[in-house]
């Protein structure tokens, strides 16, 4: 605070030579969201949007949004988007697949939408093997209605419907639920990333990319988990949120791709 | 009697929290008290709005109040719908220079600069509860303890260390308004 | 920790920063490898603290990867300026 | 085509291709289940999917996602099945996703259902009651024709009697005239264009251009389904000229009410009869005009008495209305009881004419 | 107990504690949340369950297997989730399960819901619509009352401005009266014995005991409705014995309508307001009653006009009956629009009067 | 049919000295089903009768029986019963376990009733860890309703609504509840038995046994998947029933236990 | 005109597949057809009920028949309330011994041995074939090759290999009734 | 195969059939492992065939474990009946 500091100039384009190496928001992008600072599910966003864009698959793309705090993405991403009731994601996602092979069919779903209201969704289209691509971002918590216990809460964790942690004698335990897919046939490509680090957003981004290839190539259903931080259904300050994150959600879900 | 409050401003400014104090003071109080609020669809910088009302018998003000006797003004922005229902002369304490005391023409206005307050006893997230001691003071609506006991208690665990920033920050709000003046009162400068 | 020494080493990347918004979450800080970022003492118009950058920049991306808000435009500066000062170190 | 010996359930699938349903999932429930297995025959050869949805909530899931990307779908079940596809009916009603619903219900006790629906907010679902499998097979083609003109999902209300009986039919391709645009289809390609689409019962719209949002859109919705109700109503009737007691009666129950009036009028009696043939939008109007000079109203369906309601709405004289039906069951709870039966009817109403012919 | 500063969701769970539930499943929902909050609170220390329902549909299944083995249990949610609840809950009245269900609704869209409701057969559901925070508190208790004396489900229909209006309350245990046997509990002793017990909607009985079937269970449960309808309506009025216009509204809206005809009395107009309690059953005679001398009856509801229907089947004269109400609801979605304010309610009913305060 | 055939008579108890060494039924049997020849469900109901008895549980407790051929048996077993909705007897079956702690409590369900409508009801019980039983009686289709595609049915199996065989391209692949269930950290006993053979039958009621005892030893949840045949539903004899679910069903679900 | 047929037995005895092949011929022949049927909930042994209505023009018959002209009556249990609605006069082929004659006082009975006659054509299952060759013999409702067509468009494939059977069973059946007689005709024997 | 020879073999264990019950599945007669149950020719009311025991039945009670119909009681002959005619096979 006392030390003086050489702070340079941000405010615009470098003056000297320079390439810019990265963007800050994909042009997909129409607007400003409202997620809560430190929130893990704009980057998720941005990753997904870039990868449509380098697939070059944008103009034949549809998606299927649940409804989680990511619900609100539906008015900013410049993606043709059917806004779904909780949890019925993947079968929405499936019945616009079939008759429309040709275009990449994705899936945005929170862990309360994905695997509470809608586990059974996804794993039948799992082992339909639909040709859809489900994106899963867990944060362990319903972030939208103020950071309730969902299916994926960690042991221990606390949310307001578990004040004292979550205890397995009386919640039960964490659902994994890329490993339950990935245990079934149909499931062509599943992973699970994290975007609580750079290298953790970096591998997120190469797995939607395979998870989106590996549905223009027929072979069946993908799915990517992405952890993402809710500092405010945490309970925690913004920049405790990958910190958290690390310590409790990865400890159960590891990170890593799930299919062979 | 009833009297109403309304406070206005944007999520984040613990508008929630500082009329929540003062209904809970009320009802610990032995009086009647109603807390209404609206919370937008989004998580923050979205308006904040509570309205409390407090009488001595069972209340028949409406859950959505059709007028309001006084104000505290936290942000200009989205304050307008709340101000339109002030019936005139009452008090409104209200936070400069973030809002203009002009823009209530009619109302006994109450400036304060509570950011500078806040600063000044070292509670910079405690601008509400400035607000809310200036407000105090000028209706006399509960009595002083009972609102730092009330403001303790609302604190979940985790937030329990905030709890003597808030009270210095109520004692410091309660000690701004020596009169409805023109001109923005606070620290001395 | 930035030492005054370190301010003055070699930057091999730059950036925009778009501090209205920033929501002052703090992760870029926490991202950036050789820590080159501190938060303001000022706020933005929403009340936010946000990102200022100091020398040693290397235009690694970390923090446009982690920010939430979108707020970094990363650059990688051609052809790298010369050391001036110090020992560059390895 | 020729004239085929269909079961009702086929002869409704071969109708919903007639009229270009392209998608179909669906979850065997009796007397349902025949239709899902026609259309798990027939779709694929006409270049269509036919799902065998895991469920009901995913069937009318599968369902509101093919027809938001464009395709004519319809899905079905009967009583609980349809239970579970209430939230979805509603969601579709409000985002404006035009689909079919094959209702093919075990009796009459789902009107409510159908009606007023459980599902949320201010929607309404145009539900068509065929008296029988040849009226069926022409519902079923309205009905896709009604789903894309409105923009709404649709019912057709059917039972055992129509699911499960075999009759000889003709199923032909009908025109039900011109369709507005379907911009709103999602099909991938306004991605990146600024314009990209949303089928949203929000209806936010994007960022860069504003949707009405839902105070707004709701409203919109609402009004929509005023201007239906004042144009898509249907009924039939017979006698209610002279009639002094007019029969109300929907669905097969109409026919058998059919029979039984023109018995008694072969008799003497002054009787008429009145079918609504869209549930909703109920035939207000043509009921209150049908029913001004008579003295008695009488209410026959297989059930509590749920009708009843709109009959004593839109009744000339809401006191005349008495109820002469009732909840009938076949043990089986699979079909209906004893009171769908001509002479059991016969002796309903003649229980609460006063005299003979003459009254 | 001491009076406490209470969210209404809060003020709800302490009446159902003190009434006597102990087993709560529910799953989150604004304006619903704080309601299962409260419950995951406060039950396990007083020795009851509440878990967090991973979906609405498995929360009231859980509901209707603790209810059936004798605890006293509710469940809750509002809009979509009640949707979803639709076939558990019809299948609870059909088998007499007695739960109660917190309808925290976003809004007055949801009338149908619960007084038609979408799940399948003849069924009702008592519904009382309270109109703030106190009354929701006496409601949730005589609810847990009524469902276990007529054994089954019930619904409260609250809004946000019932869930997360605080006000200062008092919640204290009370009597509501005796109650039948539950010699219907599953307890588990019945095994072995030949007399084993059985919850089933198609209540065939055992095979040593046979039971009536549902053709006879369903009449008998459609006639348990019709009693419960000719005793359990509860009204609320002022002034309609004069008044020329009588103003027809429910919940939190009776509030303000309440509020605004109070005010416009005050002005010499001659107008009354009438309040259903229960929507289920509708209070009609008493509606009639009330508007047997107006010239108007005005019906003021958030939404597009659906307890219109009730009102129209049993206002002394239908004709009479004018809407005034509308859909109305916040950009967000989860509450009110500006229509739930008592200025904006005087200008429509103003605006309906002919004349001034004399007519 | 020419050769003479030594018959002997069995009309009655046999006359010389003997001890019964099997009763046909369960003495909680009240009446006669009505299922078809060749049926395999009425040997689960028979196992699980048998079960209860022999572990001294009758009087304590509690099934819930969803929908499908077996809903029949509410009428003729001797037990409390709650007949639940199609799907969701293992959510009744919970909400009885919670306020009951004391009794024992099953779910019996079929294919179509557990992995089909109620998927999502089973999985979440299992990881909640309750402390029920589930009973999965997996004929691979709706029995009921006449023989459809099940979420069990195997590759390759006629349906009514596959008429040419299960094929993976369109329906998708089978899944095997139990090994779901079984990765699920809340599951305690998990095991798959068939009724197409004596030993089977045996074996079968071992497994039962267990489960119960699991429960009853308050270890967590478990389930006995036990494969059933339906004649009727795959549309061959009665007799050829056996050979059928060994050739189709048993190769995709092999019998055992699934926990350890 | 329009004429009826019941069909009544008990569940397992073909009672679907003949009213189906009857109503099917017709249906070839370019007349209209109606077929109800009544399914109970349990799988077998249950009763089991068809109702077969010919027409030449589009019919009038509900479905379910207030009354019936004929009738084929495969097994007395659960057939009192079909029996109830059969108008006096009309041909009824019975199945007997299973069926007592005498149980249709006021019908132009048509007794056969159904088993019989399937056994002495090596068709013992088709007992239901039988009967409906005799009924159609009777009435000359349909061309007899009709009946021969229309049931084996109605097996499924994989039951394909029974039409020759069935066909022989039917050509039986249509051999037995020489008159109405009150006592069972058959094989000779 | 049933020769005129086994049928006169040592019967260890024997059967009550309550043929009323039978619906004539046959999965008796297949999971028998002395294959001593062979189908009746008549049929029961019902109209099914039911099976009927030959000797040499060992008392295993498979037919009892696998039949759907609850039709078998087993018993175990004790002492068993001596030996009759030919030789005991092991
Ligand atoms: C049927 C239904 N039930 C409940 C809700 C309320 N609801 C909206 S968002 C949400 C939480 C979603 O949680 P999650 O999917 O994990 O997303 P997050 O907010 O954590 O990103 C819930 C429960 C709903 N919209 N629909
Ligand atoms: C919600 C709902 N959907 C559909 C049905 C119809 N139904 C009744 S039983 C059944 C099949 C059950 O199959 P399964 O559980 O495998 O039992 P099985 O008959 O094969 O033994 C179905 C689909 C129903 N009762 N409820
Ligand atoms: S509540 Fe959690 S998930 Fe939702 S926006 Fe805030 S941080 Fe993100
Ligand atoms: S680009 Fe890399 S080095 Fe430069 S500020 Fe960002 S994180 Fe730090
Ligand atoms: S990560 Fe982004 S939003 Fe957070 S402090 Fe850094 S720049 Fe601001
Ligand atoms: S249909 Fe299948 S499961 Fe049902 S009783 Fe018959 S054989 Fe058993
Ligand atoms: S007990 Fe064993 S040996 Fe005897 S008949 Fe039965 S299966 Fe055969
Ligand atoms: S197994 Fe049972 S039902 Fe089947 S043939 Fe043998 S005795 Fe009869
Ligand atoms: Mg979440
Ligand atoms: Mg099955």
């Amino acid at each position: 605070m006392s030390r003086e500091r050489i702070t340079i100039d941000t405010s615009g384009p470098p003056r000297v030579p320079a390439r810019k190496v990265a963007d800050p928001r994909p042009s997909l992008l129409l607007g400003e969201h409202s997620l809560c600072p430190g929130c893990g599910e704009p980057v998720a966003l941005r990753l997904l949007l870039e990868v449509l864009q380098e697939l070059d698959i944008v103009q034949r793309t549809i998606g299927v949004v649940g409804h989680g705090c990511y619900g609100s993405f539906v008015r900013i991403m410049d993606v043709d988007v059917l806004q779904c009731l909780h949890g019925r994601a993947p079968s929405c996602a499936t019945g616009i697949k079939r008759v429309r092979p040709e275009c990449a069919v994705f899936t945005m779903q929170g862990d309360g939408d994905m695997a509470n209201e809608g586990l059974q969704e996804v794993l039948h289209a799992a082992a339909r093997g639909e040709r859809i691509t489900c994106v899963l971002l867990n944060n362990g918590v319903f972030g939208d209605t103020g950071g309730q216990l969902t299916a994926t809460t960690v042991l221990g964790q606390r949310t307001k419907t578990s004040l004292a942690g979550r205890d397995a004698e009386t919640h039960g335990y964490p659902i994994p639920v890329a490993d339950l897919v990935a245990g079934l046939r149909g499931s062509a490509y599943v992973a699970r990333g994290a975007v609580s680090t750079a290298g953790g957003v970096a591998q997120t981004k190469r797995m939607l990319r395979r998870a989106f290839e590996t549905q223009l190539a027929g072979a069946g259903f993908s799915l990517v988990e992405i952890l993402t931080m809710c500092p405010t259904g945490w309970f925690v300050p913004a920049n405790e949120g990958p910190g958290y994150l690390g310590g409790s959600l990865e400890q159960s879900y590891p990170l890593g791709e799930l299919t062979t | 009697m009833e009297r109403e409050l309304v406070v206005t401003g944007v999520g984040g400014q613990g508008i929630q929290l500082l009329a929540k104090t003062l209904a809970l003071a009320a009802t610990r109080e032995g009086r009647h008290a109603m807390l209404t609020a609206e919370y937008g669809g989004e998580m923050r910088g979205g308006p904040s709005r509570a309205g409390v009302v407090i009488g001595d018998a069972p209340l028949r003000s409406l859950p959505v109040l059709a007028s309001a006797w006084s104000a505290i003004v936290v942000h200009h922005r989205f304050s307008e719908p709340a101000l339109a229902r002030l019936r005139p002369g009452g008090p409104a304490v209200v936070n400069v220079p973030l809002v203009d005391p002009a823009s209530l023409p009619d109302m006994t206005v109450h400036p304060v600069d509570a950011t500078a307050v806040a600063r000044s006893v070292d509670a910079p997230q405690a601008i509400g509860f400035v607000l809310l001691g200036a407000y105090n003071a000028v209706t006399r609506t509960v009595d002083p303890a009972a609102l730092v006991e009330a403001m303790t208690e609302l604190l979940p665990p985790y937030r329990r260390q905030h709890a003597p920033a808030n009270a210095r920050a109520l004692a410091a709000g309660a000690a701004v308004p020596a009169a409805p003046v023109g001109l923005p009162a606070g620290v001395a400068r | 920790m930035t030492t005054p020494d370190d301010t003055v080493r070699t930057s091999r990347g730059t950036l925009v920063i778009d501090t209205e918004k920033c929501k002052g979450c703090d992760l870029c800080v926490l991202a950036c490898p050789p820590e080159v970022l501190v938060m303001s003492a000022e706020v933005n118009e929403m009340g936010y603290r946000f990102p200022e950058l100091t020398p040693g920049c290397t235009g690694c991306t970390a923090c446009q990867m982690v920010c939430p808000d979108f707020v970094f435009s990363v650059y990688r500066l051609t052809p790298p300026p010369r050391p001036s000062g110090a020992d560059p170190s390895p | 085509m020729t004239r085929e010996l269909l079961e009702g359930n086929a002869a409704i699938a071969s109708a919903a291709i007639a009229a270009g349903c392209r998608f179909f999932a669906g979850y065997p429930m009796s007397p349902f289940t025949g239709l899902l297995e026609s259309m798990s025959r027939e779709l694929p050869g006409v270049g269509g999917v036919c799902l065998n949805a895991e469920s009901e909530i995913e069937g009318v899931n599968m369902v509101l996602g093919a027809a938001a990307a464009g395709t004519r779908a319809a899905t079905g079940s009967c009583g609980q099945g349809i239970a579970l596809m209430q939230e979805t009916i509603a969601e579709a009603a409000l985002n404006q996703t035009p689909f079919v619903v094959f209702n093919m219900a075990r009796n009459q006790q789902d009107y409510f259902q159908c009606t007023r629906g459980g599902g949320w907010g201010d929607y309404r679902t145009i539900t068509l009651a065929p008296k029988d499998v040849t009226e069926a097979v022409a519902h079923t083609q309205l009905l896709f024709h009604l789903a894309e003109l409105h923009r709404a999902p649709v019912i057709l209300y059917g039972d055992p009697l129509i699911a499960q009986t075999r009759v000889s039919v003709t199923v032909e391709p009908v025109d039900h005239g011109p369709l507005p645009d379907r911009d709103w289809v999602l099909d991938g390609t306004g991605g990146g264009t600024g314009r990209s689409r949303q089928v949203w019962t929000w209806a936010m719209g994007k960022a860069t251009d504003p949707g009405p949002g839902p105070d707004r859109h709701w409203r919109a919705v609402a009004d929509k389904f005023d201007a239906i109700a004042a144009t898509e109503s249907r009924f039939e009737q017979a006698h209610t000229e002279d009639a002094e007691t007019v029969v109300v009666a929907f669905g097969t129950a109409a026919l058998f009410v059919e029979y039984v009036v023109e018995e008694l009028r072969a008799e003497g009696y002054r009787i008429g009869w009145f079918r609504p043939v869209t549930l909703w939008p109920f035939p207000g109007a043509a009921l209150t005009a049908a029913t001004t000079g008579a003295r008695r109203v009488l209410v026959f369906e297989l059930n509590a008495g749920q009708m009843l309601d709109d009959v004593r709405i839109h009744a000339a004289d809401r006191s005349a209305v008495r109820f002469v039906g009732g909840v009938s069951i076949a043990e089986s709870g699979l079909a209906y009881g004893d009171l769908m039966d001509a002479p059991v009817i016969r002796d309903r109403i003649l229980a609460v004419l006063p005299g003979g012919p003459a009254a």
